[in-house]
């Protein structure tokens, strides 16, 4: 046993307490943005840390915790949103939330329960990391005190959340009552296609969906990433989706991976329709978080398609993609964030001018969304290009060709934004843009594009953290 | 034990927590309900005693009824009375019987799932220790998850006192 | 010396009038005087090689069955080589001498008629280019070049007949020659585009050569359909009925326009392509026969129709489409020579008759109708005289140039079909009627009192005298010295006279012509009261039969129609499908956001209801599934 | 020299001038226009000089370069030019060069508006000379954001919206675009083993040889690819993006995606569809024969009730884009020719009409035909251009348009005939709409209300002077374009001949 | 002879009183209660697993501590937000909480 191999955690967890600590020594008068910046400089301190974990592969506690590359991935995928999220939300905070520490704090939980979503190796560290990941959201969400929608917002994750708890643990209970056992791999040796399975797993199925936002789990996600504070939408978006994305993996790919013929079909229909509701819907908002919120739905749909390959190239095209689409979203939804921040407003009528106002937020509004979309050159394209090879190689042809379609469609939506950006500015006020929140806009850019443009040295990366599961 | 007594012990106690669970839903007071709801933790209890689960059984009397049920008739006094009378109601536009017939779906697939099911019945008999055992899995295999759960009792510690705050009038 | 200079540099016949458009069109035109003298040159030297060209196919002994020819590869593609060359033999060599001859005159005649006109430069651009296109339709060594010339004789003639844009009239008839011709066209290059493939060649001398080798093997089926597709070219081209309706309409651009294009371009193109592509209708006699009762049909309907019309160019234009029904007719019955020999004559007289009405109306502005003249032999003396000469050469009245191109054709008519030779002699009949009609119209009788006319200025004479020389001695010239041995297709063909039927068509002349005389001229003035007596026949022929009204019809009704109704499939079905769909995904979005209550309970119960939809597909309908959705292939 | 990369270096150059425009202060008005204009010219020239220097008698692909890309999916940023793309790729200069003299008077953002332009341009010519399927594709799609942008802020109201249009047109292109990249990705998994895919378009060529792909899978492909190219090519009915999105783009747009951008889609047909599934080609080419005919007369009758000059031009387009269907579905080495050089007339010819279309609508705030006529008299120059442009488009001999569809009709007859004589029968209706907007607009009685309206001059008359030349040039001497894009097909032959030969197991049926 | 199954239907049936109660209740309140009947159920199949399929090792009994803590904090993030929901609009009732939506 190697306590080594929790540093990042411990180290998250040390930060989040520190946080607190600092939030009571601050005297009151303080803005306490420092704060803000101090996380986020913890959390890139410990995303280069992480750096050097690569290419162990060992296990702490009777293999109940794992570390190996596609923990990692994931876990540096939630460092790296986190970071974005710290640095653009300070202006945020500062405006919009009392409790800045708490918030900064809460945020790291969070983090921390993502973290050990990933290295879960059995049911309970699972189910215990992903509740830790969801209160501390409940809470969030509910954290932009004088905003009526953000409480109403907290009130339905929560009780819907817990609803999806519930189901998802029932299912867990059957899981564990045929097979006797919690430790996924000892899961996978015991199961069979037999009813409490095909029950057990159904529901779980059902849980994690629900943390997924894939359609018809998806009710919540507009009304909560709409009443969230927008770095919590965004978190929402990048991370508590990833890190169920992160769960999903192991348990279908390893747990479950015998009865794939039985999930499979349910997932891909699951997977349509997510694409089909989360883009046709989105063509109604007139509220960008709502329209994200919709978009991402999608491109849950998206995601969740590279489960049916059930091979390493459909893992690396579900890492792939998450990767991009979280700098896509840090770039949206930092710029909403700027928008917000000027003029107090989420609808997407406040974007208009943002072009001539300022130029390299409408540049990297427009690609981050056409990323999104998966027009090349942009990332999303060859994200999506990975994912649909790898499932079109299992035969689903047809799916492959409704996800293309509906990104297409999608493209409307977006455009729709570019378009109101690229209109006439309603008001000529000056257009401040933090210094911080340029450094994540320009990153989100530059990521997209290179990705897009360059997409070998993530592929690889991506390879490599997917081969661990086999 | 005794067969006799340990099926009308189970019985009575199933009775006495679906009879109140079905209170619960069904009453119009959320006083009524708050203390059905304890009542029926107390028959989960003694299910759990019945499958020889001592420890937990005590656990749930006191986290169930001690705390959370407690918690449930304080958070009801709490807000106004007004809206605690009769408005307890089924909502009215909700499609009961739909939902009636989910729910009764539910339990029809799941009575089919535990009839088909072969389970691997283990003939090894009840660790007898129950809170030693527990107290050494939770220090030992399951170190990570007890932490973590300790974070989470933290967290929601914080975002539950920020949240009942609420905003500082200055 | 010359001649054999002439011969090898044939190509520059054509090209000389092409470097007259691209510098007056491009640098000269806004200077009059450099723009015609450019123009004048170029055609004069154009002549001067055409003359040489043809002292060279007699000099050297180049004769129909041993064409000299030259090739230069154009498009080069494997299975389809497409050369432009030049194709000396002694038909080519009559006509390169025929057009440069008349278009020389017709710009010389140009100088005067144009002068003032705020388009001058531009006008003898266009002229150039119109020979020029035409010579090079002349020496065509394939049918490819041919067309290529053919169609861009065709926008020559758009864009001259459409020299007075301004003119709403102008731009219909400009416009409408063009589709009219066009019509033509379509079936020429279907039926180029088959022999292209029954042949895989395109060249006049080896498809003569592969031609009969065809019909010996595979019998005249197909080719003559082809024959006849391509006999469509000419049937547009050259106003046979039932295309004939742009020609008088041509009418529309400057006189001398009109000349050239009755006289020695465009309309002439057909018979041309017809005589040259004769070893492939020779061998399809049921081809050859349509041919000939097209023209014989066309000779004798527009002859009827030219009986009635006031306008004097118009008399004159119906009188052009009964002459080539007759050139038609002439090849359709076999004689390349008689047909060849009357388009020559053709071109002189009705060159010389053109300008002599272009005279006319240079001297009467703004007068078209006939019966608004009169009387004008006096003040236009050499107008009057050659409007003569051209009537009698028309009529047939020896020894004028039409007696023996029409006996030639009257003659080989006789010997084929006797309807065809009854057909033809009746039309000759007419024609000697309605010509001396327009003729005693115009410049006998009183004069009118607001009329004052004037003789036409010296550019414009010299081409009437010219012309006019031509009419009376162009037909004895070659008559004497055997058209027949040289133009020919087949053996060669000595010409004599059938006195019979010379005489016939003789007597019938110059009674036609007494006729008209009493009719018109004698000043007893019972046109009106004929014209009345037959009413009905009367508008028939004054309004053309009503086949203008009857075209316009069809392609308001049908084509504008149907491109309406396709319109209406477009906006309501096609769009309406597009825009349904994407109305029907818009209405998807809203019926699904619709769902989307706000209410926490309803979102719970579709979950749950959808996690209860998952739990049952695993465990009933999983195996039913499996084969439909992800089948494994494609 | 022989190893300079010619190609990249056509890419880079305008490239080049996005950056430099990029970081132009917004003031610099004339500036921006002449960067562009030089940056164009520059790119113009170096592929004339490609187009000089290409070796027609060695043929094949030359200018060839070859970096390996993303290692993983077999990508590799591989250049290359060949008699099909190489003419395609001077008609995109040549239009790209005209479009910013045509913009010339644009002062409304003009930054932007440039820079996008030459997005445009970088997108059409990439496709072009890129041998490898990926980035095909990745320039492929670098249209649809620029020009929805310029639309919507650029272009004007017709019929519908611009806002509508511009929609219409980017969505249906993309949505085509998805059947297309779903094709692609059939085709890249079925023609080699998991390891050794590519996206090489050579490799996959070889890939039928090898038989990789079955017959079944090359026509399901191939139909997929039908669609995405279809509506790029704006074949029947896929094409009602077409006149809507040219009214309502500004006229660099329309001449660019008129000219350039359709080709694309003819150009995948053949490079995509008929080299690498020359037997999902065989299965479908009938079918396409029949959706050509019914372009091309469909079209034209549409086009004849029309009363805005560019849904003229747009409906007019789409019928003159069945001829390359129809050469297409012949499959032979003389109907493709015709093809592809009738992409490049027809590119050409659509730009000029698109860009005069333009200065009359600059002068005169008008394209309805019945508010027009008798330009004639106040701009000679528009209407010798306007002639010119409508001469080639009704496939007049000695302009650039008549050799293409003489070919076309050549190769086509002997495999469709009645499908042939149904489309040959097309050029009287296209005289017909062509000569009576000529009419109604340039000819008639003088109209005072244009007497205000100034001829082209200066720059504006570049394009004229430019296309107009093109047109007549290659029209004169065919051989410079049909020899150019011979030496590209005729390699084709063997394959084709095979073709014809081959009895296919479900080919035919829609004969 | 009271074996597993008696104890699953048991829990099934708590389950669905609660998924009943979680769809119909007005009040937040309710509705949290009925999520805390559903966790019920869920450790009685815990624990029953627990018993019969692994008696030896007690996982399951393990499993539903975590779930006990899971809950508890559930609850009070849960009540606290009742507070809040109920000082912003007076009222505590499920369908009311409905600005946001479409």
């Amino acid at each position: 046993m190697n306590i080594a191999l929790l540093t990042s955690e411990i180290a998250v967890l040390v930060l989040g307490l520190l946080i607190i600590i600092f939030d009571v020594l601050i005297p009151r008068q303080e803005t306490h943005r420092s704060l803000g910046y101090i996380a986020a400089c913890g959390v890139l301190a410990i995303l280069v840390h992480s750096m050097t974990q690569y290419g162990a592969a060992a296990t702490v506690y009777q293999g109940l915790f794992v570390v190996d590359n596609l923990a990692l991935f994931f876990k540096q995928l939630f460092l790296a949103a986190t970071f974005l999220t710290l640095l653009f939300s300070v202006e945020y905070v500062e405006k919009w939330i009392q409790n800045s520490g708490e918030f900064y704090a809460l945020l790291l939980f969070a983090l921390l329960g993502m973290m050990v979503m990933a290295s879960a190796n059995d049911l309970i560290t699972m189910f215990i990391g992903m509740e830790l990941m969801a209160i501390v959201f409940y809470a969030l969400v509910g954290f932009e005190l004088r905003s009526k929608k953000s409480s109403e917002a907290g009130m339905k994750y929560l009780m819907l959340g817990a609803a999806s708890s519930a189901i998802m643990l029932y299912g867990m209970s059957w899981v564990y009552g045929f097979t006797g056992s919690l430790v996924l791999s000892q899961i996978a040796v015991k199961a069979t296609a037999s009813p409490a399975m095909l029950l057990g797993m159904g529901l779980m199925l059902a849980g994690l969906c629900f943390k997924l936002s894939i359609v018809p789990f998806h009710m919540w996600a507009p009304d909560v990433y709409e009443g969230a504070p927008t770095p919590i939408t965004a978190m929402l978006a990048m991370g508590s989706k990833a890190a169920a994305f992160a769960v999903l993996i192991r348990v279908f790919l390893i747990a479950f991976s015998d009865l794939q013929e039985y999930w499979a079909t349910i997932v891909s229909l699951l997977a349509a329709a997510s694409m089909i509701v989360g883009i046709v819907v989105a063509i109604w908002q007139t509220n960008i978080k709502r329209m994200l919120a919709y978009s991402s739905i999608a491109q849950a749909g998206y995601i969740l398609s590279g489960l049916l390959a059930g091979n390493v190239a459909g893992v690396k095209g579900m890492l792939f993609y998450a990767v991009l689409y979280m700098f896509a979203t840090a770039g949206a939804f930092a710029v909403s964030t700027a928008v917000k921040n000027h003029n107090g407003s989420d609808e997407i009528e406040g974007f208009s001018g943002l072009a001539q106002k300022s130029p390299l937020l409408a540049v990297v509004m427009t690609i981050s969304l056409l990323s999104m979309a998966g027009l090349p050159p942009m990332a999303g394209f060859v994200g999506k290009l990975y994912l649909f090879t790898a499932i079109a190689d299992k035969g689903y042809l047809w799916l492959v060709i409704l996800g293309f379609v509906m990104s297409m469609i999608s493209v409307y939506y977006y455009m729709l934004v570019v378009k109101t950006m690229y209109s006439k500015a309603r008001d000529q006020q000056e257009f401040v843009v933090r210094g911080s929140l340029q450094v994540v806009a320009v990153i989100s850019l530059l990521a997209s594009l290179f990705i897009g443009i360059y997409p070998g040295p993530l592929a690889k990366l991506a390879n490599f953290a997917a081969q661990a599961l086999w | 034990m005794n067969e006799w007594a340990y099926t009308a012990a189970f019985f009575i106690f199933a009775a006495v927590t679906v009879a109140s669970a079905v209170g619960v839903v069904t009453k119009n007071d959320l006083v009524h309900s708050s203390l059905l709801l304890a009542l029926c933790f107390v028959g989960v209890s003694g299910l759990y005693v019945l499958l020889q689960a001592d420890f937990l059984a005590a656990v749930q009397l006191l986290v169930y009824n001690g705390a959370i049920a407690i918690v449930f008739v304080l958070g009801t006094m709490l807000t106004r009375r007004s809206i605690r009378h009769g408005t307890n109601h089924s909502e009215a536009d909700a499609p009961s019987r739909l939902i009636g017939l989910i729910s009764g779906l539910f339990v029809a697939v799941t009575l089919g799932v535990i009839a088909t099911t072969p389970w691997n019945y283990s003939s090894a008999g009840a660790v007898q220790d129950t809170p030693a055992v527990l107290g050494r899995l939770i220090l030992t295999d399951y170190m990570i998850a007890m932490e973590v759960a300790a974070v989470l009792l933290l967290a929601a510690m914080i975002g539950a006192i920020v949240l009942a705050k609420g905003v500082d009038e200055e | 010396m010359f001649s054999q200079y002439a011969l090898h540099h044939a190509w520059l016949i054509p090209l000389l009038p092409v470097i007259a458009f691209i510098i007056v069109g491009l640098f000269l035109r806004r200077i009059p005087v450099l723009s015609a003298a450019v123009s004048v040159c170029m055609s004069l030297l154009s002549f001067v090689l055409a003359l040489g060209v043809g002292y060279g196919v007699i000099d050297q002994l180049i004769t129909v069955d041993n064409p000299l020819i030259q090739r230069m590869p154009w498009l080069v593609i494997p299975g389809l080589t497409i050369d432009m060359g030049v194709y000396i033999d002694p038909l080519s060599a009559v006509m390169l001498i025929v057009v440069t001859l008349v278009s020389l005159m017709v710009q010389i005649y140009s100088i005067g008629y144009m002068r003032g006109d705020a388009g001058f430069g531009r006008f003898f651009a266009y002229l150039s280019l119109f020979s020029a296109t035409m010579l090079g339709l002349v020496i065509a060594v394939n049918f490819v070049q041919l067309y290529v010339f053919w169609e861009l004789v065709g926008l020559c003639s758009y864009l001259l007949i459409g020299y007075y844009f301004h003119k709403v009239s102008a731009r219909e008839a400009a416009k409408k020659a063009f589709i009219t011709t066009r019509i033509g066209d379509f079936g020429l290059l279907i039926g180029i585009v088959l022999l292209q493939i029954l042949f895989g060649t395109l060249d006049f001398q080896h498809l003569g050569v592969s031609v009969p080798a065809y019909v010996a093997q595979q019998g005249t089926g197909l080719l003559t359909v082809v024959a006849l597709l391509i006999f469509l070219g000419p049937i547009g081209k050259s106003g046979q009925f039932p295309l004939h309706v742009w020609l008088p309409d041509a009418m529309e651009g400057p006189t001398p326009v009109s000349a050239l294009i009755h006289a020695a371009t465009m309309v002439v193109a057909g018979v041309y392509l017809v005589a040259r592509a004769f070893f492939l209708f020779s061998v399809l006699p049921n081809a050859m026969e349509v041919i000939a009762w097209i023209g014989a049909f066309t000779a004798c309907f527009a002859a009827s129709i030219a009986f009635t019309q006031r306008d004097i160019k118009r008399i004159l234009a119906y009188s052009t489409i009964s002459q080539l029904g007759y050139m038609m007719l002439a090849l359709g019955v076999g004689s390349v020579t008689a047909s060849m020999f009357h388009l020559t004559t053709h071109a002189f007289f009705k060159a010389l008759m053109f300008l002599a009405a272009g005279a006319v109306l240079h001297g009467l502005p703004d007068k078209n109708d006939i019966f608004a003249m009169g009387g004008l032999r006096h003040k236009m003396p050499v107008t009057f005289a050659a409007m003569t000469i051209g009537v009698l050469a028309i009529s047939g009245i020896p020894p004028f140039a039409g007696f023996f191109s029409k006996d030639e054709i009257l003659l080989a008519a006789s010997q084929v079909s006797m309807p065809l030779y009854v057909i033809a002699v009746l039309t000759s009949f007419m024609t000697a009627f309605y010509m001396t009609r327009l003729l005693v119209v115009v410049f006998c009788g009183p004069e009118k009192p607001d009329n004052h006319p004037h003789e036409a200025p010296v550019s414009m004479r010299i081409p009437l005298v010219v012309l006019g020389i031509l009419a009376i001695i162009g037909g004895y010239i070659p008559y004497a010295y055997h058209f027949g041995d040289w133009v020919r297709f087949g053996p060669a063909l000595h010409m004599g006279l059938n006195w019979t039927i010379a005489g016939t068509s003789t007597v019938l002349s110059v009674a036609a012509m007494a006729l008209a005389w009493f009719i018109y001229g004698s000043g007893k003035a019972t046109s009106d009261k004929l014209a009345r007596r037959f009413s009905a026949l009367y508008n028939l022929s004054y309004h053309k039969y009503y086949i203008d009204e009857l075209y316009l019809w069809l392609n308001h009704t049908f084509v504008d129609g149907f491109g309406k109704l396709l319109y209406w499939i477009e906006i309501y079905v096609i769009e309406g499908i597009v825009n349904g769909l994407a109305h029907l995904s818009l209405q998807l979005g809203d019926w699904l956001r619709r769902k989307q209550t706000g209410n926490m309970q309803r979102y719970g119960y579709i979950m749950f209801g959808a996690a209860l939809l998952i739990v049952a597909g695993l465990l009933l309908l999983n195996p039913l599934f499996k084969g439909v959705l992800c089948g494994g292939g494609y | 020299m022989a190893n300079f990369p010619l190609l990249t270096a056509i890419l880079l150059t305008p490239i080049c001038g996005i950056l430099v425009l990029f970081f132009l202060p917004r003031e610099a008005n004339k500036m921006m226009k002449m960067i562009a204009a030089v940056t164009m010219a520059v790119a113009l020239g170096l592929t004339v000089y490609a187009y000089w220097a290409y070796d027609v008698a060695l043929a094949g692909m030359q200018f060839t370069e070859d970096i390996p890309w993303v290692a993983d999916l077999g990508v590799h940023y591989a250049l290359g030019v060949d008699g099909i793309s190489l003419p395609l790729l001077l008609l995109t200069m040549l239009v790209g060069f005209s479009t910013v003299f045509v913009s010339w008077n644009v002062n409304e953002r003009p930054k932007e508006f440039f820079i996008q332009l030459l997005v445009l341009v970088v997108g059409a010519a990439g496709t072009f000379v890129t041998q490898d399927l990926l980035i095909f594709l990745l320039f492929y799609e670098l249209w649809v954001i620029p020009t929805y942008i310029m639309t919507v802020v650029w272009g004007s109201d017709k019929r519908v919206t611009k806002e509508y249009a511009g929609m219409k047109l980017t969505i249906y292109l993309l949505i085509g675009s998805a059947f297309l990249l779903a094709g692609v990705v059939a085709l890249y998994l079925n023609a080699y083993p998991a390891g050794l895919r590519t996206f090489s378009m050579e490799a996959l060529a070889q890939a039928h040889a090898l038989g990789n792909l079955s017959e079944h899978v090359q026509i399901v492909v191939f139909f997929l690819l039908l669609i995405g190219f279809g509506s790029t090519l704006s074949m029947w009915p896929l094409y009602s993006w077409a006149p809507d999105g040219y009214a309502a783009a500004p006229t660099g747009v329309s001449m660019l995606h008129a000219g350039v951008l359709k080709k694309v889609g003819g150009y995948g047909l053949i490079r995509v569809g008929l080299l690498v599934l020359p037997l999902g080609a065989k299965f479908w080419a009938p079918f396409i024969a029949l959706v050509a005919v019914v372009n091309i007369l469909y079209a034209a009758f549409i086009t004849l009730v029309q009363k805005d000059l560019k849904y003229l031009v747009g409906y007019s387009s789409i019928s003159h884009m069945g001829y390359v269907l129809i050469g297409f579905a012949a499959l032979n080495v003389i109907s493709i020719d015709g093809a592809v050089a009738n992409m490049f007339a027809h590119g050409v010819m659509c730009a000029l009409f698109f860009a005069l279309i333009g200065q009359v609508y600059d002068k005169t705030q008008t394209r309805h035909i019945p508010d027009l006529g008798g330009l004639a008299h106040q701009m000679p120059r528009v209407a010798t251009g306007l002639m010119i442009a409508g001469m080639s488009s009704l496939g007049l001999p000695g302009l650039v348009g008549f050799i293409p569809e003489f070919t076309i009709f050549v190769g086509a007859f002997k495999e469709y005939p009645f499908y042939t004589l149904l489309a040959i029968s097309g050029i009287v209706f296209t005289a017909l709409y062509i000569l009576r907007v000529l009419a109604n607009v340039l000819f008639g009685p003088r109209r005072e209300e244009f007497d205000a309206c100034r001829d082209v001059s200066g720059v504006e008359l570049i394009p004229l002077v430019v296309l107009g030349t093109v047109l007549v040039v290659f029209g004169v001497f065919p051989q410079l374009l049909m020899g150019m894009v011979n030496s590209g097909v005729e390699p084709l032959m063997p394959l084709l001949n095979q073709l014809h030969a081959a009895p296919t197991l479900l080919g035919g049926v829609f004969q | 002879m009271i074996g597993l199954a008696h104890f699953l239907t048991v829990a099934a049936m708590v389950f669905a009183i609660g998924l009943y109660g979680l769809l119909t209740k007005r009040t937040v309140v309710g509705i949290l209660m009925s999520i805390e009947l559903m966790l019920n159920a869920v450790n009685i199949n815990l624990i029953a697993f627990s018993r019969f399929i692994t008696p030896d090792v007690l996982t399951g009994q393990v499993f539903v501590i975590f779930t006990i803590a899971v809950a508890a904090a559930e609850v009070a993030i849960g009540l606290a937000m009742v507070f809040r929901v109920y000082r912003d609009r007076n009222t505590v009732h499920a369908a009311r909480l409905n600005e946001m939506r479409w």
